[in-house]
């Protein structure tokens, strides 16, 4: 944020969207499913990013909102001014990580979303025993799902052995191009 | 035709129901899906909502994949999967300069020429003009179908079926018999990727989605995501501890529901392994 | 070898405080060509413009310039003195040595010399100027109005009672237009029927207006003073002269289920019909697409019935040319359906309805004779929510623009509804309440304020139907962005205004320009609202953007003055400053090539296509005409044409090009 | 000419007689002041600026020129200044061919209401041909133009 260019701006170099277009007709909040759960809705989140303030835009990044938002893309369908909201939570939460300013209420996603990562990182695929587990340690919620995990297994629903890319070098190194490259803005 | 295919995470874990039933459908058609050798995960929401280039690179890779295979379509029955690849595909055509760079990270070539079909799409293309001869047990129940937010959304690049109140779904199911119900829920979202960190939340969203279902006497509800489903089957303890008035709808894949009307068995649709039983009829 | 005469102004010591005006007239009294040069204190004076005449007549002048003020100040005062003098007034030039010179240059030498530079580039042109002589076109003194909604109306009468002849057609089978369909008319709550019916009949009474109803423009040709119109006359199927109007046929026709255009849907009407019982003319006409005869070739029951015997099946379309001096376009506007909103329903739920099918069904005239009620199952509903912008300032949907009256009649709507539903709930869904007008925010404020109307500052994400009743998903922005969902029985849709059907069409066979929504184009947006570019083509009304009832009104006047000061004379004069095409004796004619380029330049259609023959009626070539009257004088068609045939006179490239010349040689 | 004193382009402005013309009346009565060795030649509407004007004007000595009129969308015969535009973008093109700085020639739009802004651009204008310096090549142009005029 050292560059004077303000945060509107910055936003539309970021992800080519224009916060100034939105006009706050609440569109997108009032279609959004889970707005209510919202500590900041999509539309205030809006308006929060067209102030140009810093306060408000690390207000942003630390809400909870910015990691609810599941991307079902019903704000950008119904949006007058066709504005990529989903695209802006995708920068914000972004951001939010690298400034570490994630929500305490939100840890739990950032924790699932980690070990899902790694857990494509370490097989190339989706290993829902590893993500799990990964996931449980990093929450501590030992118990959770202790009931569901069983049946799964029962009906054939999970398998206690990964299954692995072959070409597992090609995603390690996907990975140290992307997230943990440091030296690359996310464009 | 040989026509590739992209299970995706899901479908080999905790949706192999929905694999199965594809394959299923896919040999009673006999349709040729041959699966993309070494394919990796698409990185779903997380990857987006962490690393753009990640989330671009992964999806990228799969792409390319197919195209040094040769394969000039791909079935990509996870909604969630076939979302991801269609926008990246979409956005690396229209920026040449992150095209560039995604290649970069990927090593190998990527034209982004694959055609990507969803479940629905592979069975309007290949399949539904033949599906009423083959019809066995016409699939006479009042079902709702539930399109969720990926199969439709984003419409500019999508490009499938209508926005809001889709359509394409009900169609098919009346071509098994089946009476689809005008219902309010048919995009709306079940709660995707919060289900393991926000159990709570996605029980609240999919809880909704079954209850307007049922209470518009629906006998079963009909997906086409893999996600849609675990959270409406596999959460529906949570989900009824959260409605006062538990739900027993079952729901089953798209699938499932045109194989057991062309007479192939629960068993080999994976019926069985759903956690809500169905008993129909 | 000219006699040029120059009068240098001093305007007082406006130009004479920094430049050396008596200099200037010594220096250019050299000049080769000038007879005669003087500098005064004041030329625009009496004193002053009186040494110009007497110049001109003494020393027998065959130009004259002056050096004062801007010409956009002076040039008519110098010219007409020149006239005055006997010297053609398009000898005389001015150089603008105020504006242009002395007022932004400090005194000195240099503002001095540059004085005596612009005075000496005129000369040059003024050398080469030709006398000209201003353009007479005659005038037909009767008026072409399109559209009979008020904006029609107002203007025929203003026309009409001005003492000229109008023609008056609508395409409808009854004037009245939108304004007929309206129930109460904001901000005063009037009923808009009982203040529009006596016009109506005012018209079709009126002996200066001919009233062509269920007829269209076919096609316009000519120019200001002097166009032809062809007009269809759709074929009504009945004989109106021995139709008393009596109404019988509408009784007894079977066909009865057809949607009425005139209840925006929600009633019906029979195949031969009278689209209201006000209606102007009020007799029936057969609409031939849904007549059992004319599709199935029998029924005639209507022939049957008819007690004098006025239906005629085999009635053509007939085409009738006028000759016409204006047009006055009111064609008005349209609004979009709900089906037009996929989030609200894609207009599947009987219960979204849109504004004009609210009027309706609050007007007593309306299908529930004024009572609001459901058009679903009937019922009277307890819970209403009106969406404002519903289409309007919604770029996703192609109309970013705001259509102006949904703010105002969505509050009489409410206003309505709380009268006429007591103990009803209200909710309006808003972004902005404008309200600009004479008792219009007050008026919205009496809605909320003693109406209980309850607005929400938000935008309806979607409607859906649970247990017959309407979910409304909406946000209050005004409380942080905090979802509210209303269970209503019925929603009314503020669906935004739009060009009505085929403006496009009309406005290219009136050459006429219109924006990119269809709206036809004012020749200005400020100082020429209700001309358009086309000289004698006039717009009032909605067909320029939508507008509430005043305004239109308003507009129809203006445009009705407009035409009435056209033909307050018998003879059009207008200055003589437009583009001419070359003339040459045989065997050349014309050194234009007929490449009709300037045909493609030209922004009023000015240029034609003229045929020279030689004595036996062969074509010899084929040139290009500019039409006097078209012809506005831009002269882009002089920097197109290639051949340089065309010049403009007043700014011909003789003249230019010397003045260039003289104004860098010194 | 002797190097102290400053060099004084003359410069010339092709404007139309709606907008730019009654901008730099306006510019006059709100008494803003710009150098003198520039000067202004009315016409109807920028679209009946004939390019072979402004070629005629260097070859008659100009240093620069100006020409501007309505801004888009503005024009009083609503097309002309977009022809002229048009018209210029073709013309630039032509200006290396004739060994002119396109610098020499300022292309703008100035409406009725911004005096202002027509004393800043005569202003800017000078101090830019000021830069350039004499315009001297004129000779060719000159030269270029006896034969398109003998080609007439």
């Amino acid at each position: 944020m050292e560059n004077s260019e303000s945060i509107p701006v910055r936003l539309l170099k970021q992800t080519g969207v224009d916060v100034t277009h939105c006009y706050q007709c609440g569109k997108c909040t009032a279609g959004c499913v889970l707005a209510s759960e919202m500590d900041y809705p999509s539309s205030y989140v809006m308006r929060l990013l067209q102030t140009d303030d810093r306060e408000n835009y690390q207000q942003v990044l630390h809400s909870n909102a910015i990691w609810l938002c599941l991307n079902c893309e019903n704000c950008i369908a119904r949006c007058p001014m066709e504005i990529d909201i989903p695209k802006i939570m995708d920068y914000l939460r972004a951001e939010s990580l690298k400034a570490g300013y994630v929500n305490k209420k939100a840890k739990p996603v950032v924790a699932f979303h980690r070990a899902f990562l790694d857990s494509i990182k370490y097989t190339g695929r989706l290993y829902e025993v590893g993500l799990v587990a990964g996931f449980k340690a990093r929450t501590f919620r030992i118990t959770q799902d202790l009931k569901v995990a069983p049946v799964m297994y029962l009906k054939g629903k999970l398998n206690l052995m990964p299954e692995m890319v072959k070409d597992l070098g090609k995603i390690k190194s996907i990975f140290s191009k992307t997230v943990n490259n440091k030296n690359r803005e996310n464009k | 035709m040989r026509i590739g295919f992209y299970p995706g995470c899901s479908l080999n874990g905790t949706s192999r129901e929905y694999n199965e039933s594809v394959k299923a459908l896919a040999k009673a058609f006999d349709l040729d899906l041959a699966e993309i050798k070494d394919w990796n995960c698409c990185g779903a929401t997380a990857a987006h909502s962490v690393n753009k280039d990640l989330s671009l690179s992964l999806p990228a890779r799969i792409l390319a994949l197919a195209e040094q295979q040769g394969f000039e379509e791909i079935v990509v029955p996870c909604a969630s999967c076939y979302n991801r690849l269609s926008v990246v595909q979409h956005e690396l055509t229209h920026d040449e300069a992150l095209k560039q760079c995604v290649t970069d990270i990927l090593e190998i070539p990527y034209n982004g020429t694959v055609k990507i079909l969803n479940v629905v799409q592979m069975i309007e293309k290949y399949m539904q003009d033949k599906i009423e001869e083959k019809i066995v047990h016409p699939f006479s129940h009042s079902v709702a179908c539930y399109y969720g937010c990926l199969l439709v959304r984003p419409h500019n690049i999508l490009q499938f079926d209508r926005l809001e109140d889709p359509q394409s779904m009900d169609t098919l199911m009346t071509k098994i018999g089946a009476t689809p119900i005008d219902w309010a829920f048919k995009t709306e979202c079940c709660g995707a990727g919060l289900s393991v960190s926000r159990t709570d939340l996605v029980a609240k969203l999919s809880g909704n989605i079954l209850k307007d279902a049922a209470d518009r006497n629906a006998k079963a509800v009909i997906v086409a995501c893999p996600m849609c489903h675990s959270n409406l089957d596999m959460r529906r303890p949570a989900i009824n501890s959260y409605l006062t008035k538990p739900v027993d709808i079952p729901v089953l894949y798209i699938t499932q529901a045109i194989g057991l009307a062309i007479g192939i068995s629960p068993k080999e649709l994976g019926i069985e392994r759903h956690f809500v039983t169905v008993n129909l009829n | 070898m000219s006699k040029i005469g120059v009068f240098i102004c001093h305007c007082g010591e406006n130009i004479n405080g920094t430049v050396d005006c008596h200099k200037v007239a010594e220096e250019i009294a050299k000049v080769e060509g000038v007879e005669y040069a003087l500098d005064y204190k004041y030329m625009c004076s009496d004193p002053g413009q009186t040494l110009i005449k007497q110049a001109i007549k003494e020393k027998g002048l065959d130009g004259v310039v002056v050096g004062s003020c801007s010409p956009r100040m002076h040039e008519p005062t110098f010219r007409r003195a020149c006239a005055e003098a006997g010297l053609n007034p398009y000898l005389c030039e001015m150089a603008n040595l105020r504006e242009h010179c002395s007022w932004v240059h400090e005194k000195g030498e240099a503002t001095t010399q540059k004085a005596i530079d612009l005075v000496k580039s005129l000369v040059e042109k003024v050398k080469r100027n030709k006398p000209l002589v201003n353009i007479e076109v005659p005038v037909t003194k009767k008026a072409l109005v399109i559209g009979g909604g008020i904006a029609g109306i107002q203007a025929s009468l203003d026309i009409a009672n001005a003492g000229h002849k109008v023609i008056l057609i609508e395409k409808d089978p009854s004037i009245g237009g939108h304004m007929s369909q309206l129930s109460e008319t904001f901000p005063t709550l009037d009923c808009s029927q009982c203040i529009l019916t006596p016009r109506m009949v005012e018209v079709a009474q009126h002996p200066n207006i001919t009233l062509y109803t269920y007829a269209e423009l076919e096609g316009l040709e000519g120019f200001i003073g002097n166009f032809k119109a062809s007009i269809r006359l759709k074929a009504k199927s009945i004989d109106e002269k021995l139709c008393t109007g009596c109404g019988l046929c509408t009784t007894k026709c079977p066909n009865k289920k057809i949607p009425s255009e005139f209840n925006a849907g929600l009633g019906t009407r029979t195949a031969i019909y009278v689209p209201f019982p006000q209606a102007v003319p009020n007799k029936p006409v057969i609409d031939k697409e849904h007549c059992t005869y004319y599709q199935k070739g029998k029924c005639r029951v209507c022939e049957k019935f008819c007690p004098t015997g006025a239906i005629t099946f085999n009635q053509e379309d007939r085409i009738i040319t006028e000759e016409i001096g204006a047009v006055v376009i009111t064609t008005g506007f349209n609004v979009l359906k709900t089906d037009y909103f996929p989030e609200y329903g894609y207009g599947k739920y009987k219960d979204v309805i849109n504004g004009l099918q609210f009027e309706r069904l609050a007007s007593a005239s309306g299908p529930t004779y004024g009572e609001i009620r459901r058009p679903s199952d009937g019922k009277i509903p307890q819970k209403i929510v009106f969406i404002a912008c519903a289409g309007s300032r919604d770029p996703a949907k192609g109309i970013p623009y705001c259509s102006k009256i949904c703010c105002m009649y969505t509050a009489k709507h409410a206003m309505l509804y709380q009268h006429k539903v007591h103990g009803g709930e209200s909710y309006v869904f808003y972004m902005d309440i404008r309200a600009a007008g004479k008792n219009y925010d007050e008026f919205v404020r009496r809605a909320i304020e003693e109406d209980g109307v309850n607005y929400v500052r938000g935008r309806v994400a979607r409607v859906y139907e649970k247990d017959g009743k309407l979910i409304v998903k909406g946000v209050d922005t005004l409380l942080g962005a905090k979802p509210v969902e209303i269970e209503a029985d019925m929603v009314v849709l503020a669906t935004a205004g739009i060009a009505n059907k085929g403006a496009e069409q009309l406005a290219q066979k009136l050459h006429v320009s219109y924006d990119s929504y269809n709206f036809f184009a004012e020749a200005h947006p400020k100082l020429k609202p209700v001309e358009t570019n086309t000289a004698g083509i006039f717009l009032a009304g909605a067909c320029q953007s939508p507008k509430d009832i005043p305004e239109t009104v308003g507009m129809a006047s203006g445009a009705a003055v407009k035409v009435a000061g056209l033909f307050s004379q018998d003879k059009l004069v207008r200055e003589p400053l437009i583009a001419v095409v070359n003339r040459s004796a045989p065997p050349i004619f014309s050194t234009c090539v007929g490449c009709f380029m300037c045909q493609t330049a030209c922004p009023y259609q000015a240029i034609e296509r003229e045929e020279i023959k030689n004595r036996n009626g062969e074509i010899i070539k084929t040139v290009a005409k500019i039409n006097p009257g078209l012809c506005q004088g831009c002269g882009t068609c002089v920097a197109f044409c290639r051949s340089k045939s065309i010049d403009i006179q007043g700014y011909s490239n003789e003249q230019v090009y010397a003045e260039v010349m003289a104004l860098l040689n010194n | 000419m002797d190097n102290i004193t400053e060099f004084e382009p003359k410069i010339v402005a092709f404007v139309c007689n709606w907008c730019t013309y009654a901008g730099a009346d306006l510019t006059g009565t709100s008494r803003l002041k710009y150098a003198t060795n520039f000067k202004i030649i009315r016409f109807p509407c920028t679209g009946r600026i004939d390019y072979m004007l402004l070629l005629k004007a260097f070859a008659e000595g100009a240093d620069g020129i100006i020409v501007s009129g309505c801004h888009p969308n503005d024009c009083h015969y609503t097309s002309g200044n977009f022809h002229a535009r048009r018209r210029w973008v073709v013309f630039r093109g032509l200006l290396d061919f004739f060994g002119i700085d396109v610098r020499r020639i300022c292309f703008s739009w100035v409406s009725a209401a911004e005096g202002g802004k027509w004393a800043d651009l005569v202003n800017s204008t000078v101090a830019e041909i000021r830069e350039l310096g004499a315009y001297k090549e004129y000779q060719k142009v000159a030269g270029y133009l006896e034969k398109e005029e003998c080609n007439e």
